[in-house]
């Protein structure tokens, strides 16, 4: 019965990995609450914070110790087991999501089949936490939010699955590193030359999935007071955001993984500038997923939020039929290719 | 159709982050106020105070009651003796509600003497309410605090003037701007 | 083997307490998530069954979008309509525990008596590849009927909600 | 050691199918609720794809998962269905008793 070597060693280089990814990406998130404030500020003509440490580098820390010791309140006509466990579930699908992504060739925590599947299954989770949020404060607007929660959630699933129907016929598999390694074989050495009409798909549900702007109804400021969060204090909220922000994350790397050749650099681009394969891979992914998260923060600082009805006919009656197009477009690629 | 096709290239889209980015790249317009200060214009409109004069030391003022009539939200008020034999006026009280002033300067445009002015100062609060309804004292004091500023002997105002009326027509203390001396 | 039937243990014992639970909780939510608990579960089990697509498919159909549309529908009614949801024992007859009690019997006699030596286990991976064949070769009469059927819904859904409209715009 | 074997066998599939298709039956029966009713049609569902997918499993056939992966489809269509008509008659009768519900059409108006 005793535990064999090998799988000590094996659990303990896997807590190992999941140590660095989660330092990591938590660090990641919190230095982008600080990056989105300064960006918006810049391009609003502000400075943003400047009073923390220099250049106002310490908000974020001085962020979490106010959230850490403000009070902790729980309305009374909440469903108290329901309300304290709502952000957990946010915050958890969120994390579990980084568990499948492989961050270099040779590094990722674990190596499904379905990586892909895998995170649609965990982003349609984790909106349970908002909705039950929403239900369980006992507030007509933290519900308003929630319905709205639900009701996006459930449109924007399909076309996100659909735009990465495309991805997943083009490379024939699940494993998000054969996805990228058939993007580094094929012709245009990234998926987003040929598929351009999903990429945008597949980028206007990645702002709609994480509930960020111009699609963050659920937590409407103008309208509902802050949506889901609003009954939510002190450090309930901050795990909100947290899970907001690596859940921004996931969609960032998911983007650049699928669409833009992850790691490697199209053959192209190789053979114009040589000198450019020096860059190790990891660098590369990590340079995409930056200019995504400030795509996604410069959309914020940019657009006005949609109307409702806005938004169901945005999903049904534009991406929809984009995202089957784009689909049918691949198979008529990979039916060429094959024959 | 022409309109379909903006749709199709997100023209108005690209064109919005263009203009963010834009705006991403230049200095921002941010003062940060303990630090450094916005440079004020003569025109400025602050605290309120009455000039002292260095030969007398005490308020210009001849209590003509033209600023009591002039100001819109009523914030001034002046009480006075007249003296039997020459029929002069002197000032005994002069209280300003800072709190109701609308610093439109109207009261210091209609002075004859140049009495009462608003100063470029304008750093001044309060804890209670009786702090901002200054009295003949407070506004003297608030001009000696604001002079100190200014090292220079004479300090003139072109804006503590009346506006389009000629020179000829204007009272001779007010002609060519105020000037005001500082004491020796 | 040892680990595969811990983790077994594990899951029966999960959905024995969750299955408890939605049965006595007089809250519809409560209950609600109990039976989401159990569908996830349900997801997990699939992955020791060598199915883990349909794994996937089970967290993204079910508890991704058929539960958050019931979820949904459950916020449209009012609060008390969701409360107090008493177990009714009028309607129960005797003969009904009949069932309950022959499945009892067979669980239990088969972990008597054990199960037979020559048993094993087999691995058989479930490849998406062999599946789109057969679904595509052999079954595609089942597929076109499948999407004829799914359109119904769709075909409902417009028609209630235009005569909808009718009636609050007249 | 004999215990264990069986709990690695399918045993466990078959017992937890059971348990679930009971307890819809248990829900359905006793709380008289139509949504509730809903979703307990939904548990004996699934319980009877687990059965399935275990049988499948067992026999080494990869028909009995694909059966499941058709069957899923038509659920969730059949699902909307049933909520549209559980919103439907709560708008109609202000009450979600199954007790109440006893006329096929509407009533004639005598």
């Amino acid at each position: 019965m005793a535990l064999s070597e090998g799988l000590f060693w094996a659990i303990f280089v896997t807590l190992l990995k999941i140590a660095v990814v989660l330092g990591i990406v938590l660090l990641h998130a919190a230095y982008t609450v600080y990056a989105e404030r300064k960006i918006i500020g810049r391009m609003q003509a502000r400075l943003g914070p400047m009073e923390v440490g220099p250049y106002g580098l310490l908000q974020p820390i001085a962020d979490l110790v106010k959230l850490l010791f403000k009070e902790d309140i729980i309305p009374q006509e909440a469903h108290k087991v329901i309300f304290q466990m709502a952000p957990l579930l946010v915050l958890v699908f969120a994390i579990t999501n980084l568990s499948v992504i492989p961050f270099h060739p040779s590094f990722s925590i674990a190596d499904v089949n379905l990586g892909v599947l895998v995170i649609l299954a965990f982003a349609g989770l984790g909106t349970y936490g908002i909705i039950l949020a929403g239900y369980s404060s006992g507030s007509k607007y933290s519900l308003l939010g929630g319905l709205r929660s639900a009701a996006q959630i459930l449109s924007y699933e399909i076309p996100l699955g659909l735009s990465l129907a495309g991805v997943i016929l083009y490379a024939e598999s699940f494993r998000l590193q054969d996805i990228v390694a058939s993007q580094a074989n094929s012709l245009f050495g990234m998926n987003v030359i040929p598929q351009i009409l999903g990429f945008i798909v597949f980028l206007i549900c990645a702002f709609a999935e994480t509930n960020r702007a111009p699609f963050d109804l659920p937590e409407a400021e103008s309208e509902l007071v802050a949506g889901y969060i609003t009954e939510y204090s002190g450090f309930r909220m901050g795990i909100f955001f947290l899970g907001e922000y690596i859940s921004m994350y996931v969609m960032a790397l998911l983007i650049s993984l699928c669409y833009f050749g992850g790691w490697t650099l199209p053959i192209w681009l190789t053979t114009l500038l040589p000198f450019i394969k020096v860059i190790p891979p990891t660098l590369i992914l990590i340079l995409k997923v930056y200019f995504f998260i400030f795509l996604f923060i410069w959309v914020r600082a940019t657009f006005p939020r949609y109307r409702f009805d806005q938004l169901m006919s945005i999903s049904w009656k534009v991406l929809i039929p984009l995202a089957l197009l784009n689909f049918l477009w691949i198979a008529f690629l990979k039916w060429r290719m094959l024959t | 159709m022409r309109k379909d096709l903006k749709y199709l290239i997100f023209k108005d889209l690209i064109g919005g982050l263009l203009i963010t980015l834009k705006t991403f790249f230049r200095k921002p317009v941010t003062v940060q106020y303990p630090r450094e200060k916005v440079t004020l214009f003569p025109s400025f409109r602050g605290r309120h105070a009455l000039v002292r004069d260095p030969e007398t030391g005490e308020a210009r003022c001849v209590a003509c009651l033209k600023c009591v009539q002039v100001c819109p939200s009523r914030c001034i008020e002046v009480k006075f003796e007249v003296d039997q034999e020459t029929g002069a006026r002197k000032m005994l009280a002069y209280n300003l509600e800072a709190l109701r002033c609308i610093y439109c300067g109207y009261c210091e445009e209609v002075c004859p003497v140049g009495a009462i002015v608003l100063t470029e100062w304008f750093e001044y609060s309060s804890r209670d309410r009786s702090g901002l309804i200054f009295n003949k004292e407070r506004l003297l004091k608030n001009w000696d605090e604001f002079v100190e500023r200014f090292p220079e002997k004479v300090y003139t105002n072109k804006f503590w003037n009346l506006k389009g009326v000629p020179e000829v027509l204007k009272p001779a203390p007010k002609r060519e701007g105020i000037m005001v001396k500082v004491r020796e | 083997m040892i680990e595969r039937a811990i983790a077994l243990l594990i899951l029966t014992g999960l959905f024995f307490i969750f299955t408890l639970l939605a049965f006595f909780f007089r809250h519809l939510v409560y209950q609600f998530l109990c039976i989401l608990v159990l569908m996830v579960l349900q997801g997990v089990l699939y992955l020791y069954l060598n199915a883990e697509f349909l794994g996937a498919i089970q967290v993204i159909v079910y508890a991704g979008a058929v539960l958050i549309m019931f979820l949904f529908t459950l916020f449209l009614f009012p609060e008390e309509e969701l409360k107090h949801l008493k177990i009714d024992l009028k309607n129960l007859k005797y003969s009904s525990f009949l069932p309950v009690a022959l499945f009892i019997f067979l669980l239990l006699s088969v972990l008597v008596k054990g199960i037979p030596e020559s048993y094993q286990p087999r691995n058989i991976y479930f490849d998406l590849k062999e599946i789109s064949n057969l679904l595509f070769n052999e079954y595609w009469l089942a597929i076109f009927l499948l999407a004829f059927i799914l359109s119904f819904p769709m075909v409902a859904l417009y028609v209630f909600f235009k005569r909808e409209e009718k009636s609050g715009s007249s | 050691m004999e215990v264990l074997k069986v709990l690695a066998s399918e045993y466990p599939f078959y017992v937890i199918s059971g348990l679930l298709i009971f307890l819809g039956i248990g829900i359905f029966i006793l709380k008289k609720n139509l949504l509730v009713a809903i979703l307990a049609l939904e548990v004996v569902f699934n319980g009877i794809n687990l059965l399935f997918v275990t049988a499948s499993h067992y026999l080494g056939d990869p028909k009995g998962k694909m059966i499941v992966l058709l069957t899923l489809a038509v659920a969730a269509g059949s699902f909307a269905i049933g909520l549209i008509l559980v919103v439907n008659y709560y708008r109609l009768k202000r009450s979600l008793s199954m007790e109440e519900l006893k006329l096929l059409g509407e009533k004639d108006e005598e």
